[in-house]
């Protein structure tokens, strides 16, 4: 019964409202989902989405308008209400236990219990496993979440939902993290959690995915509820109109730039158990696709090359002076900017304000003899923020307080005001709306057009080609491909982000493992390969 | 506890306004030495006040004896928690014309009026050896269980009873001590170290009211009870249960409650200026006599007095 | 793929449990106070083979390891309780005015009594930080101050003296089971209990979910406001039990009771391998940690090391335990990443 | 949309700085501590207006207020000092011996020697914790026991008495400078020197934003390690200042000197708002917060109340102050959110 339409709604909401003192996140957000449909929510940045669902969810508690689940009326204080009343939510941001094991962080709070009611373990990681074979990945399910990439965290979330099977399961953004593989054996649970006849919200800034999985699509607008529209009946070019409320330019509008010198060099980069022989250059005006599948290593070769984390062996050299390993700030100084891919964690100091984080990174630019002055703060903020519309009067507003979007665009801003020689760039477009999206292809390429060398890792394809002068594969930690941008066809890049080398890696990565094992902990091996 | 009521003792007139600042107040040994103390000033007709920090650090005295001078009180009765720290507060107190009687513990002789000596360090290093001596036949190891590594008075009681040791009993050997530091727990773990580290003990001498009971606690459980002697400076209160069970057989202390009376009548000497603090100056103190000033301002209170199973229900304090 | 999924399960759960345990930081601490007490008693075999020694030896602990189970559950859940001393010392005043003001009060009562009276205190603390919102740290700092100032109001000048209280209660503080002492089967059953409870019950487990990263929690749907506020209740009941066993044990409370212990019991705590920002510890690791806390202490002396060096012992000892639990934690963080890379 | 980005700048910097003055929890805790003190000098005149009193209003903080700067600087970047204690008692010992084995030593030589000495102990803490990445609060405990066990074995049962002093030396516990203490001048200079690098250096400004969030300052490229070994540097070297005021003030250093008064400094940094997780709070505050702190326990004795509830008052203090922080800050969210919907 994949039919939507008829049946009465697993969810109804109904002009619903919500503000934040006096703020209007949700002026009138209306959604009406259907047992066995897969219903997709988009709209812009701080459209109202993740309020909508924390509404759901009982995270916040909805200021006016109708919320019926299941045809009745309902009012959830907590989570665990939610919980309850069968609705699983998996948040735009990952929330595990970092020092639990996985297992523990899919059942806590719901763990089986054997005699006496204390926890049957056994049966917990059987359930685990079962679970991560559904979804395809390998994961050991007595490993704590602690040290999992952002991909594999989402898995867990994703793991941890279906686990609950709930009616209603709603996913803000859960792909954003994931890219080919994940996708699609997300995208195979979710039907088949459809055709068990549970209603699903999708909430994503991809159109190829809406298109893909959902039949219905409902758009929100600043807060409010725009329409509703089975996707067969709509296009993409209607909706992103709808959601910007104006015709959007085109996606990725990349003006060839002249490419200058060599800037970048990296050579034979390795780190024992993430990435190996990594060497490649960038020049100036270039820009430079890292494209691979989730942990492939890309993120971790980008932190290692801006000297964030440390790196076995290899040397990096920009403008030909070699840069100091495991040292942001000589990195910095030299001229790289970074803007990294878990911008809640790692990108902003979100106490702070706008200006203070935007101006951050140049204080060193815009002290004078060491001293520094709010207003100077201001006045080399001010600029970055407005090119990138982040949607904030105040500079000195608290980060924290904006949607996923604009805290995107706020670490943007801060990097590209130290005016950088080379800007690696990790998922510049992660959950982040059209407008600005097509605003940071823009801005990337005109930056390139300037002279700037620029290292662009996306999961996303489509965004990869479009922009990249050169596309570099990452797999399994290896340099796999270095593809021009005319022979770099979908084909081939999945070709080498999966198979190719993949085998021959595999070969030769077991030795370093290995004697990687003995280096520093003999026990450890037990676990893994014992 | 300390009724420090402020008022009372600017606004005394006629009355002679005494204020008791102990080392801490919660500390038996100083609320009988005080009540004492209160009778005196009850039976000459002045008023009475106890202030203190609650705990005995150097500089705690301090702001009692400012706010003292302030109020304008007519004579401190101090056992100095430290013989220096409190020693300017004092002086301003003198100048804003309060005098200054010193008992228990003095400060240096520069600083107070009037010093009232309990006993002589002499007396009692002298009593407490004598009693070791007496329980352990005057032959074998012996331990000290002291307060603080450098309390004052503790360590120059412990200098005389080597002295004494060294002269008088050859036999007897001081093979350790060790410092509670006035703290029930301390003491009371460090008495059973003591024990455990000197098999070979036959007696122990604590110098201190608090050191004294918690070893007694610990040896009144303990095998050694009876076997191991333990003697010192104690309070009936804190001792009876020990003394009772066998476990102790005699301790000394002057008798607290005359010192506190006496202390009182010597302010009230000093304030009426029937006595300067000069060598030989004479002053009587109700029920126990007449005093005579000895050497640097100090009053003698007598010698140390003995509790046994004997005598020791006489005493409630 | 697959395989190397299934194979962690493939270890046998002996082979597994006898590599964590072997690898686990509570054995660790367990050696060293083996070590410990071999050393002492080659020295002087009466530490372990005296009659007293050998009670002293489980009996001293006996105060410190209900404190530092209580500071476990605390901190397991990202806060601290700085108040136990006071507690300690509140509930120890308490126990004896009971004997003094209702002779005959039988002694369990005492014990409850002494425990729900610590628990109201920790509930107090639980209030201002669960629902309040405000730092652990800062709040028992707080109420350290208040409880104690409660305490010295209360008790003035009285202090309790062995003589105050009965006979029964006093030979609690050396009565022995089968040669174990009373009081540390108290100890030890309450261990035991706490223990369990943080190990296979899903209350117990959702407290280390709490500390691991409370926003989460809180999303996740956990009652985070009624765990905090009961780990700390339980915190202070457990300082109640200690007080009314320092009265026994001491046979005497003055003002000074339990003064300061409250950084021992996090010492202990820390010792045992609880992380101070919570999420990870045991209370078998920190009951251990008070253990050997509190017999080196007792060890020095007897080795003939000067007491006075006790305390910088103590202090190493904290601080060579939590150098060890960062160098393995990178280490095992590593390991794990390679981990996820070999899959 | 640009001209929104100008809006902040246009509000003249006067009336923001106005405005943030009215609202800060500076003037607040001021307000309080001016009303104890009048309060009290009703009470007792001589309390404000004999010379006396005026002169150990002021000279009685002048221990506390080095301390409260250091941890002030300390817990900005999220992090504690719990051994300034032990380090204030070393050092005032230290400056005994000084005196004892260099007679004639220059006074301000022994200040220097001092706080050098206090900054070595304090290098010690920053070396461990910025370095081996382990919580402050635990090194740092560890450190306490350690500095306190090294003070007690090198003290042994000697002490330092006045006698062991020169004049020259005691006499500044109590000189003055137009009726202001040399002691709290001392203090106060260093206040200003402090608080002005943290108000405006770009070192000071660092040390706020690796408080409030390190792993993003450690991406911006900030000196994280560095920062954070100079804030203990400092607190140390505080710390150092702290015992040598100690010594000159009291002219005399037992085995208790400066035991428990770290949690003081704390309890006066939180007092004058300094967030205890980090990022904000100023030393103005906390130096404001030590000045109350200490007044207070002056005049509850004058005022009449038992001494035994000092500790009360001062736990009530830090928990309303705490307690306040929380409900402001809830406001001050709200408020900035709200000047979002401007636009
Ligand atoms: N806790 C909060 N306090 C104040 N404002 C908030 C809060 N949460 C959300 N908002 C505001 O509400 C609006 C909607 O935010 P929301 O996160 O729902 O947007 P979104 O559609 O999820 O955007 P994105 O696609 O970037 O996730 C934004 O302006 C955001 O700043
Ligand atoms: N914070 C982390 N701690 C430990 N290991 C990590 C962390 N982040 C990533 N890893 C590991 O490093 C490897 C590479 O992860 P990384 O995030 O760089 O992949 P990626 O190619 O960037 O994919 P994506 O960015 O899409 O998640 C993976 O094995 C991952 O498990
Ligand atoms: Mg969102
Ligand atoms: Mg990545």
């Amino acid at each position: 019964m994949s039919g939507p339409a008829n049946g009465g709604a697993a969810l109804e909401l109904r002009d619903v409202a919500k503000s934040f003192g006096s703020v209007v996140a949700l002026k009138s957000g209306s959604l009406e989902v259907h047992p066995g449909s897969i219903h997709a929510l988009v709209g812009e940045n701080g459209a109202g989405k993740s309020t909508l669902v924390k509404i759901v969810a009982g995270v916040h508690r909805r200021d006016g308008g109708v919320f019926r689940l299941h045809g009745k009326d309902v009012d959830f204080g907590s989570t665990a209400e939610s919980k309850h009343a069968g609705v699983a939510v998996i948040y735009q941001e990952p929330t595990l236990f970092p020092d639990l094991s996985v297992t523990e962080n899919i059942f806590m709070g719901r763990q089986p219990l054997g005699r006496m009611r204390r926890i049957d373990r056994a049966a917990m990681y059987a359930e685990a496993e079962s679970l991560f074979t559904r979804l395809g990945v390998s994961i050991d399910p007595r490993r704590p979440a602690l040290g999992l990439s952002i991909a594999d965290q989402q898995i867990i979330e994703i793991a941890k939902a279906i686990s609950l099977d709930a009616s209603l399961l709603i996913m803000d953004e859960p792909t954003a993290a994931l890219s080919g593989v994940e996708v699609e054996r997300l995208f195979a649970v979710a039907r088949s959690l459809r055709d068990e006849g549970r209603a699903l919200v999708f909430i994503s800034h991809r159109f190829d995915e809406v298109f893909a999985l959902c039949d219905t699509v409902t758009v929100m607008r600043d807060g409010a509820y725009i329409s509703t529209d089975k996707i067969a009946e709509t296009t993409v070019p209607e909706i992103v109109s709808r959601m910007v409320g104006r015709e959007v330019a085109e996606l990725f509008p990349k003006t060839p730039a002249t490419i200058g010198e060599v800037v970048l060099e990296v050579e034979g980069l390795r780190r024992a158990g993430v990435f190996h022989d990594v060497s490649f250059t960038v020049r100036a005006g270039e820009i430079v696709g890292l494209a691979g599948l989730v942990g492939a290593g890309r993120s971790e070769i980008a932190r290692a090359v801006f000297g964030v984390d440390r790196y076995d062996a290899g040397r990096v050299r920009l403008g030909g002076k070699q840069v100091a390993a495991h040292n942001p700030r000589a990195a910095i100084r030299a001229g790289m900017a970074f803007v990294p891919e878990d911008r809640r964690r790692q990108g902003l100091v979100t106490e702070g304000s706008v200006a203070r984080n935007v101006a951050g990174v140049i204080r060193r630019g815009l002290s004078h003899a060491g001293l520094l002055t709010s207003a100077a703060e201001n006045r080399a903020a001010g600029p970055w923020a407005g090119r990138l519309e982040v949607k904030t009067n105040a500079l000195d507003a608290k980060a924290a307080t904006m949607s996923g979007g604009n805290q995107q665009k706020v670490v943007i801003a801060k990097w590209l005001a130290t005016q950088p020689r080379l800007l690696i760039i990790d998922e510049p477009t992660r959950g982040i709306d059209v407008g600005t999206k097509a605003e940071v292809h823009r801005l990337l390429s005109e930056l390139a057009g300037q002279g700037m060398a620029i290292v662009m890792i996306s999961s996303e394809l489509p965004e990869v080609l479009g922009m990249a002068d050169r596309v570099l594969v990452v797999c399994e930690g290896r340099i796999t491909a270095d593809l021009d941008r005319a022979d770099a066809t979908p084909e081939a890049v999945m070709h080498a982000a999966t198979h190719a080398g993949g085998q021959a890696s595999h070969g030769d990565e077991a030795p370093d493992d290995h004697d990687d094992h003995h280096d520093h902990d003999g026990a450890t091996t037990t676990e893994v390969t014992a | 506890g300390g009724n420090s009521d402020g008022a009372s003792g600017s606004s005394g007139g006629g009355k002679t306004t005494v204020t008791f600042l102990p080392k801490n107040l919660g500390n038996p040994y100083f609320d009988t030495s005080d009540a004492g103390g209160k009778a005196a000033v009850d039976e000459f007709g002045g008023t009475y006040a106890e202030v203190g920090p609650d705990t005995a650090t150097p500089d705690a005295q301090v702001p009692f004896i400012n706010t003292a001078a302030q109020q304008g009180v007519d004579a401190l009765v101090i056992s100095a928690d430290d013989p220096k720290a409190i020693c300017n507060a004092i002086g301003t107190a003198q100048s804003a014309g309060t005098k200054i009687v010193t008992f228990d513990s003095d400060t240096s002789p520069d600083c107070r009026d009037l010093f009232i000596n309990q006993a002589t360090a002499e007396g009692i290093a002298k009593v407490q050896v004598d009693e070791i001596a007496k329980q352990i036949g005057d032959s074998g190891e012996i331990a000290i269980l002291s307060a603080a590594a450098n309390a004052t008075n503790q360590n120059a009681w412990i200098e005389l009873m080597k002295k004494d040791l060294a002269a008088d009993h050859p036999n007897i050997k001081l093979v350790d001590t060790v410092y509670g530091n006035d703290d029930d727990q301390t003491s009371f773990d460090k008495t059973a170290a003591l024990l455990q580290a000197h098999p070979d003990l036959k007696g122990i001498i604590s110098p201190t009211t608090v050191g004294i009971a918690a070893a007694a606690r610990y040896l009144s459980t303990s095998e050694y009870k009876g076997k191991v002697a333990l003697t010192g400076l104690g309070t009936p209160n804190q001792m009876r249960e020990y003394v009772k069970d066998g476990t102790v057989t005699s301790f000394a202390l002057w008798n607290p409650e005359d010192l506190g009376y006496l202390a009182a009548y010597a302010a009230k000497a000093l304030v009426d200026g029937t006595i300067t603090g000069k060598e030989g100056d004479k002053f009587d103190a109700g029920k126990l006599g007449s005093f005579t000033v000895g050497a640097d301002a100090t009053v003698l209170l007598g010698d140390p007095y003995v509790f046994d199973k004997s005598n020791i229900d006489k005493f409630k304090f | 793929m697959t395989d190397l999924m299934l194979r962690p399960s493939r270890v046998s759960p002996v082979q597994r449990a006898a590599g964590t345990v072997l690898r686990s930081r509570e054995v660790a601490v367990a050696a060293v106070l083996v070590a410990v007490i071999l050393v002492t008693t080659l020295k002087s075999s009466s530490f372990l083979f005296s009659s007293d020694g050998w009670r002293d030896l489980l009996l001293t602990p006996c105060i410190l390891v209900p404190l530092a189970i209580g500071q476990t559950v605390v901190i397991v859940t990202r806060n601290v309780d700085l108040s136990v001393g006071s507690v300690l010392g509140l509930t120890a005043y308490l126990t004896g005015r009971l004997f003094l003001d209702h002779p005959g009060l039988p002694i369990v009562a005492v014990f409850v009594i002494g425990m729900l009276a610590g628990a109201v205190l920790g509930a107090v603390n639980g209030v201002l930080v669960a629902f309040g919102k405000v730092p652990a740290l800062v709040i028992t700092l707080g109420t350290l101050y208040i409880y104690r100032g409660i305490f010295l109001t209360w008790a003035g000048s009285n202090r309790i003296n062995a003589s105050d209280m009965p006979e029964g209660f006093l030979n609690l503080g050396t009565a022995s089971i089968l040669t174990i002492p009373v009081l540390i089967i108290i100890a030890l059953v309450v261990l035991a209990v706490v223990g369990y409870v943080l190990w296979t019950a899903r209350g117990g487990r959702e407290l280390y979910a709490i500390g691991s990263d409370p926003d989460a929690a809180k999303l996740y749907g956990l009652p985070v406001t009624r765990r905090v506020l009961t780990a700390f209740v339980v915190s202070g009941a457990l300082a109640g039990l200690a007080g009314v066993v320092y009265t026994a044990r001491y046979g005497t409370v003055s003002s000074g009771a339990g003064y300061g212990i409250e950084l021992q019991a996090v010492g202990a705590a820390v010792i045992g391998g609880v992380a101070i920002f919570g999420g990870s510890g045991t209370v078998w690791g920190a009951a251990i940690g008070a253990f050997l806390l509190v017999t080196i202490n007792r060890a020095l002396p007897i080795v003939g090391i000067q007491d006075f060096w006790q305390q910088a012992v103590v202090g190493a000892l904290i601080i060579c335990a939590v150098v060890l639990d960062r160098v393995l934690s990178v280490r095992q963080a590593r390991r794990l990443v390679e981990a996820r890379e070999l899959s």
